[in-house]
């Protein structure tokens, strides 16, 4: 069992070192911008609140955060369940599992923005492979106009690109089943369904929570893949608030307003998280009967 | 007769095409000129060539920033892995005050939206001078890399019981040698696994790369978008690009495979 | 319940050397037995092919004569309770009884009426609406024990090593439990283990397995009284029995200086083995301080208690002997000790295999 | 004095480990076992001899030398778990030899070669040196952690229950290596365990522990014979003594309707408890009761066989009582069991101290 000890925590000196310099500064910086405005010529000028108040009023603001809550979502209800049908269907033993392994796994290898080119290569009406299938499908599929077909590029991108961070984490959570349960549910007569139900499901809570607060944290910050694919368009149909915030802050220069916008996001993330995460470590306290070793 | 058309093989067979059309398209462009890339659709190139690739071997802007990507990453993985280590022995070894509410601490870095931060990290680097050098993107990294190995480490040290500390001590190791010696050969698989994730997300990492370099340590990705911004994109040495940037990580994942497939200790939860 | 019957069964893993090699064995119907080996002694290969988890490589399974080799463990109705408690997490201990009758597609008013019964059975009667992970160790193996039984159509219930995870003070308990649930029920239940105590304890027809072979079948007491192998009789009871060399002698068979008496008939008969060796437990040695008629002397060279008797370590000429005595004798290492052999307690063996006098 | 510990107290945030325990061993002690359920102490004490944990307060001598705030590197001491713990990442030889090679001043290499190779030997490993621990079964792996602790000459050798994971056998082999290893070294062995039997059988000397403190300590066969309080009667003896409640009025003890009989040396009236070790509950299957001793029939709730002898837990009118009988046969659930009491053989306790107020007479003698 653990020994309480206070000195561990010169243990954690380089880490938070390290943490602080990249966390802590930048932070203060952001905050400092929050609560003041910077007018040419005239410096920083204190404004306390406003700009979290004119965020918080703001319409596009608004607009963007129902979207991108709809958009996060939607791919968590596509891609953990696809997720796990992968990791069912993926091999165990020998050369096969690890083919599917690299395989499934080079997604997550590609640089963000290679994968928003891949997908604008891929869907674009004059080069793009999707048009012409679809034309001959008959059906006219226009990324750059019509706001349903960006909208579900969009979204088969991120589960294109992300579903195999589901898959391996479950693939995994599977690995570390013992084969009783399984030997037990076949005695008694399961189906294939009622199995994957009453043993398979209940033992991947945990690796399932753990994929689900990675995904809902990295789907909230989604960016560049969107910029490159859809720009944002047509109209605000693909524009999250990483979008709205980028455009504040790079492009408009209201940089007040984009510090308090992002406190505010950064804001929304961490209670969210807070409470994955308390469900997710209370989740291991009630810990289901693991086989115990002799 | 096995059934091969299982709803199990279907389901794969088709995620599997879904995964590596949008690949193996890529795959083929790079092997095709850009005119052909904009006529025909064919997956198959008629007129194969090699000549996206070599724009990027000689190309000395292409060489370079593949090189200046491998540097700061490699740097990151180090800098991550002399940090996580010992942090990680402290959260497996010990409880103390605000342990858990620390842990977390350190996962919300992870979350920081990037966007917004681009600024201040500028302005944070260019004052103690390491703008523009693989360090400055090391460095940034790690902000979202050690909280992962940190979680990954602990997980494997857990696993190894206190009782094995206890006996070096009885044995009369002193802690560094006890640490070298026994307790680093152990965590090896852990070292590999959270080296491997540190690697995966410095490699892709854009938004902190291209802020905090300009030309010394101008990173591939950055090469690929600027060869982006210009109107006529060179489609087919993009696309040779990506399909480059690919290599090193399927490699570590080829290197890590086992730890994955055993399932790293995902108990520590 | 059903007769379990092995017949010629062998088996290797892929191409190496053989698992376990002619296995033949007899469960009759309602026995309560055990299989028992040291660990590698192929016991656990044979409760795979019983419960249908493999499929032996040479050799047939059959339940009440039905060849029921290519069976899985579902078609066999063969239950098994595993070394740790094995439960559908999600559901609560109701559902878990009911679920193999609900898989079976039984109408609910009767699965109520066996899943209560059986609970009765089991003494889970109180715990039927509490959920699986609230359970302790002990009580979830109860549970997934009464998963087994409470299907009509079961035919044996295997337990593997089922007390491994149990804390101590908690075993005798569910000891308790397994042997009254036999006693009420009659299924044919087979205990596998690598613990004597257990097995012993549990079962009235004890399999020994030992390096893939099965080496003897019986009661408690013919295991401990008349061990067909001297392994057997070193495996079984503590301290193990005493193995000695011996020659056949004119008047009986004598080991150095002791000579234990027969009649002319047996030592004729005996002349002709090699290699005999005379196997006595440690507590059926005579040993007094006094002369005893027909006896030999032994130096003491050790004396352990248990509390509740003395193990005496002595020598015999050559031979190391172990003898039990009462823990209020007196006796210390130094001492000498008359001791004698009587001829109803030796078993005599002839290269390593016993042989059958009319003691 | 190899070991003095004087009023040792050691508190954790839930319970008191050590409370105020006091524990002196004479030199010519080999072994000395500590004998007490799991989690009442020994652990704890075990780490507080080691050096692992330290004392709230109390003093620890070791050889007359105060090590009270010394560090667990700098003493001379080694320690077995429960777990065969050793280090996965080296070979069995450098498992073993892993105390010499970090021993300071340096020993020879060809020194530390000859004393591995001597205590595998000895244990019966040498064979398996050039193997990784994992590749061992688990008796052979706890032999590596044997050999380990025993190839440095230390004054302490620390055994938390080794035997515990091991199955019958191995512990039976493996109690004798480790009597003989104890009387050949002059170091201490304190070998803590619940198990009665491996104290009974290995230690010169015993320490039964209750609450954190020692209850009795002595010779282990005159503990066994003469426990002074009813804690040590029922820790040190396998399986337990029984502890019934009986009354006391002049000269006759009753422990229930049937169970009456004149007890020569009877204590004055009152509540006592009355102490009966499970071989002094005669079952004779057949035949009168011995002359003077007391016959009652008991129902049969359980039967487990233990070694050679077997273990009967009887119920008798509101009493569970345990006999021992050396008789293996199959047993059935409820049936009745004859058991004569000789009693001689009894021992009374004080009802609400616990303290042994008359011994039986077999065990003043045996004691003398």
């Amino acid at each position: 069992m653990k020994r309480v000890d206070q000195r561990a925590w010169l243990f954690l000196i380089p880490a938070l070192v390290v943490l602080s310099l990249n966390a802590f500064i930048p932070l203060m910086t952001v905050v400092n911008y929050s609560v003041q405005d910077i007018l040419p010529g005239l410096g920083a000028v204190w404004v306390g609140f406003d700009n979290f108040e004119n965020v918080l009023r703001d319409p596009s603001f608004r607009g963007a955060l129902t979207r991108q809550l709809g958009f996060s979502a939607l791919i968590l209800l596509i891609q953990v369940p696809l997720g796990i049908l992968v990791a069912l269907g993926m091999p165990k033993k020998g050369w096969p599992a690890t083919a599917a392994l690299v395989t499934i796994g080079l997604p997550l290898l590609i640089p963000w923005n290679v994968v928003g080119i891949i997908w604008r290569v891929f869907t674009r009406s004059d080069i793009g492979i999707v048009p012409f299938l679809f034309d001959r499908f008959g059906y006219v599929y226009n990324i750059a106009n019509s706001p349903a077909d960006a909208y579900w590029t969009v979204v088969m991108m991120d589960v294109w690109h992300w579903t195999p961070l589901i898959a391996l984490l479950a693939y995994s959570g599977l690995n570390a089943i013992p084969d009783a349960f399984y030997q037990a549910a076949r005695i008694d007569g399961a189906t294939r369904w009622r199995t994957f139900w009453v043993v398979t499901l209940p033992r991947l809570r945990n690796v399932l929570t753990i994929g689900i607060l990675l995904r809902f944290m990295d789907s909230f910050r989604i960016y560049i893949e969107i910029s490159l694919l859809t720009g944002g368009g047509p109209g605000r149909t693909t524009a999250f608030v990483s979008d709205l915030l980028v455009n504040r802050a790079v492009g408009g220069f209201e940089f007040g307003y984009a510090a308090a916008l992002s406190l505010i996001y950064f804001f929304i993330i961490i209670v969210i998280s807070y409470l994955f995460f308390l469900v997710l470590t209370n989740v291991g306290t009630s810990s289901q009967m693991q086989g115990g070793d002799a | 007769m096995r059934r091969v058309f299982t709803p199990r093989n279907v389901l794969m067979a088709v995620y599997l095409i879904f995964l590596a059309a949008p690949l193996l398209w890529m795959l083929s462009m790079s092997f095709k000129p850009n005119a052909e890339i904009l006529e025909t659709r064919a997956l198959f190139p008629q007129t194969p060539t090699l000549e996206n690739y070599a724009e990027i071997f000689t190309q000395p802007a292409w060489r370079e920033s593949f090189v200046n990507s491998l540097i700061y990453v490699a740097m990151n993985v180090v800098i991550t892995l002399i940090v996580a280590i010992p942090a990680a022995y402290a959260f497996s070894r010990y409880t103390f005050r605000g342990d858990r509410h620390l842990f977390f601490w350190l996962l919300t870095n992870r979350m920081a939206p990037g966007a917004v931060f681009l600024l201040p990290f500028f302005q944070l680097y260019s004052n103690i001078g390491l703008f523009d050098t693989h360090l400055a993107v090391a460095l940034a990294h790690t902000l979202f890399s050690v909280p992962l190995a940190i979680w990954i480490l602990e997980g494997f040290m857990s696993g190894i019981p206190m009782e094995i500390d206890e006996t070096a001590y009885v044995d009369g190791y002193s802690f560094p040698r006890f640490f070298y010696r026994i307790f680093m050969p152990l965590i090896g698989p852990g070292i590999g696994v959270a080296a491997f994730f540190s690697f995966l997300f410095s490699w892709v990492e854009l938004l902190f790369a291209r802020t905090l370099t300009s030309t010394a340590a101008k990173p591939i990705v950055v090469q690929l978008s600027r060869s982006l911004g210009a109107e006529g994109w060179d489609w087919g040495v993009i696309a040779a690009a990506g399909v480059l940037m690919i290599v090193p990580g399927a490699l570590l994942i080829y290197f890590v495979r086992d730890y994955l497939a055993k399932g790293f200790a995902l108990g520590r939860v | 319940m059903a007769r379990i019957e092995l017949s010629g069964v062998s088996h290797r893993y892929g191409n190496d050397e053989w698992a376990i090699r002619d296995v033949n064995v007899v469960w009759e119907d309602g026995v309560a037995s055990a299989l028992l080996g040291p660990s590698g002694s192929g016991k656990t290969t044979v409760l795979d092919i019983i419960s249908g988890l493999l499929r032996p490589t040479e050799g047939r399974v059959l339940v009440d004569g039905r060849d029921v080799t290519g069976l899985n463990a579902r078609e066999r109705n063969v239950a098994q309770v595993f070394q740790f408690p094995v439960m559908y997490e999600t559901l609560n201990v109701f559902d878990n009884l009911a679920f193999p009758l609900r898989n079976q597609r039984m109408p609910e008013a009767e699965v109520r009426q066996r899943v209560e019964a059986t609970a009765e059975l089991m003494g889970l009667t109180d715990l039927l609406r509490r959920n699986a992970h609230r359970l302790g160790a002990a009580e979830q193996q109860r549970v997934s024990l009464a998963r087994g039984i409470v299907r009509k159509d079961i035919s044996a219930v295997l337990l593997d090593e089922p007390l491994t995870v149990i804390d101590p003070q908690a075993k005798w308990h569910l000891r308790r439990q397994l042997k009254a649930l036999h006693e009420r029920t009659g299924i044919t239940m087979i205990y596998v283990t690598h613990d004597q105590h257990e097995a012993l304890t549990f079962a009235d027809q004890v399999t020994v397995m030992n390096l893939g072979a099965v080496v003897q079948t019986g009661t408690p007491t013919e295991l401990h009284e008349r061990p067909r192998r001297p392994f057997i009789g070193y495996f079984i009871g503590s301290p193990g029995m005493n193995l000695l060399e011996a020659e056949v002698g004119e008047d009986g068979v004598r080991v150095g200086p002791l000579t234990v008496a027969y009649e002319p008939g047996v030592a004729k008969r005996l002349a002709g083995e090699e290699a005999l060796q005379l196997g006595i437990r440690p507590e059926y040695v005579e040993a007094s301080s006094r002369p005893l008629e027909g006896g030999t002397e032994a130096m003491v060279e050790d004396v352990d208690t248990t509390g509740h008797s003395l193990i005496v370590h002595a020598r015999m000429g050559e031979a190391p002997l172990k003898v039990t005595m009462d823990e209020a004798a007196t006796v210390a290492s130094g001492d000498s000790l008359w001791i004698r052999f009587p001829a109803e307690h030796v078993n005599l063996y002839a290269a390593g295999e016993r042989i059958e006098v009319n003691a | 004095m190899k070991l003095e510990l004087r009023d040792a107290v050691k508190r954790f945030r839930t319970a008191t480990a050590l409370d105020g325990l006091t524990l002196e061993v004479q030199d010519d002690v080999d072994m000395v076992a500590i004998v007490a359920p799991t989690g009442s102490g020994k652990t704890t004490l075990l780490r507080v001899l080691a050096g692992l944990d330290g004392l709230d307060s109390g003093s620890l001598k070791v050889r007359g030398e105060d090590v009270t705030g010394v560090h667990v590197q700098k003493r001379n001491v080694s320690m077995v778990y429960q777990k065969f713990v050793n280090y996965p990442s080296l070979r069995v030889f450098d498992n073993i030899a892993s105390p010499l090679q970090v021993a300071r001043p340096r020993i020879a290499k060809a020194e530390i070669e000859r004393r591995v190779h001597a205590i595998a030997e000895k244990l019966g490993i040498d064979m398996y040196l050039r193997r990784y621990p994992q590749e061992l079964s688990g008796g052979q792996r706890q032999r590596v952690a044997l050999a380990r602790a025993l190839v440095k000459e230390v004054d302490l050798v620390l055994l938390d229950e080794p035997l515990g994971n091991l199955d019958y056998k191995l512990r039976e082999a493996l109690r004798s290596d480790l009597k003989e290893l104890s009387r050949e070294r002059d170091a201490l062995f304190v070998y803590a365990t619940p198990e009665p039997i491996d104290a009974l059988m290995m230690a010169s000397h015993v320490a039964v522990l209750s609450e954190g403190r020692v209850v009795q300590y002595g010779r282990t066969r005159e503990v066994h014979a003469v426990p002074q309080h009813a804690e040590v009667g029922r820790r040190f003896s396998e399986p337990p003594m029984n502890l019934l409640a009986c009354r006391v009025e002049d000269g006759h003890v009753s422990a229930g309707d049937a169970f009456r009989f004149r007890l020569a040396d009877a204590p004055s009236d009152g509540a006592f408890l009355l102490g009966i070790y499970p071989h002094h509950l005669r079952i004779l299957e057949d035949g009168p009761p011995k002359p003077g001793s007391v016959r009652i029939e008991a129902r049969l709730e359980f039967a487990e066989v233990v070694g050679s002898d077997v273990t009967l837990r009887l119920a008798y009118e509101e009493h569970t009582v345990l006999a021992l009988s050396d008789k293996i046969r199959s047993y059935h659930l409820d049936e009745t069991v004859k058991v004569d009491v000789d009693p001689n053989d009894v021992y009374l306790f004080d009802a609400r101290s616990g303290d042994l107020v008359r011994a039986s007479v077999r065990g003043r003698d045996a004691r003398g």
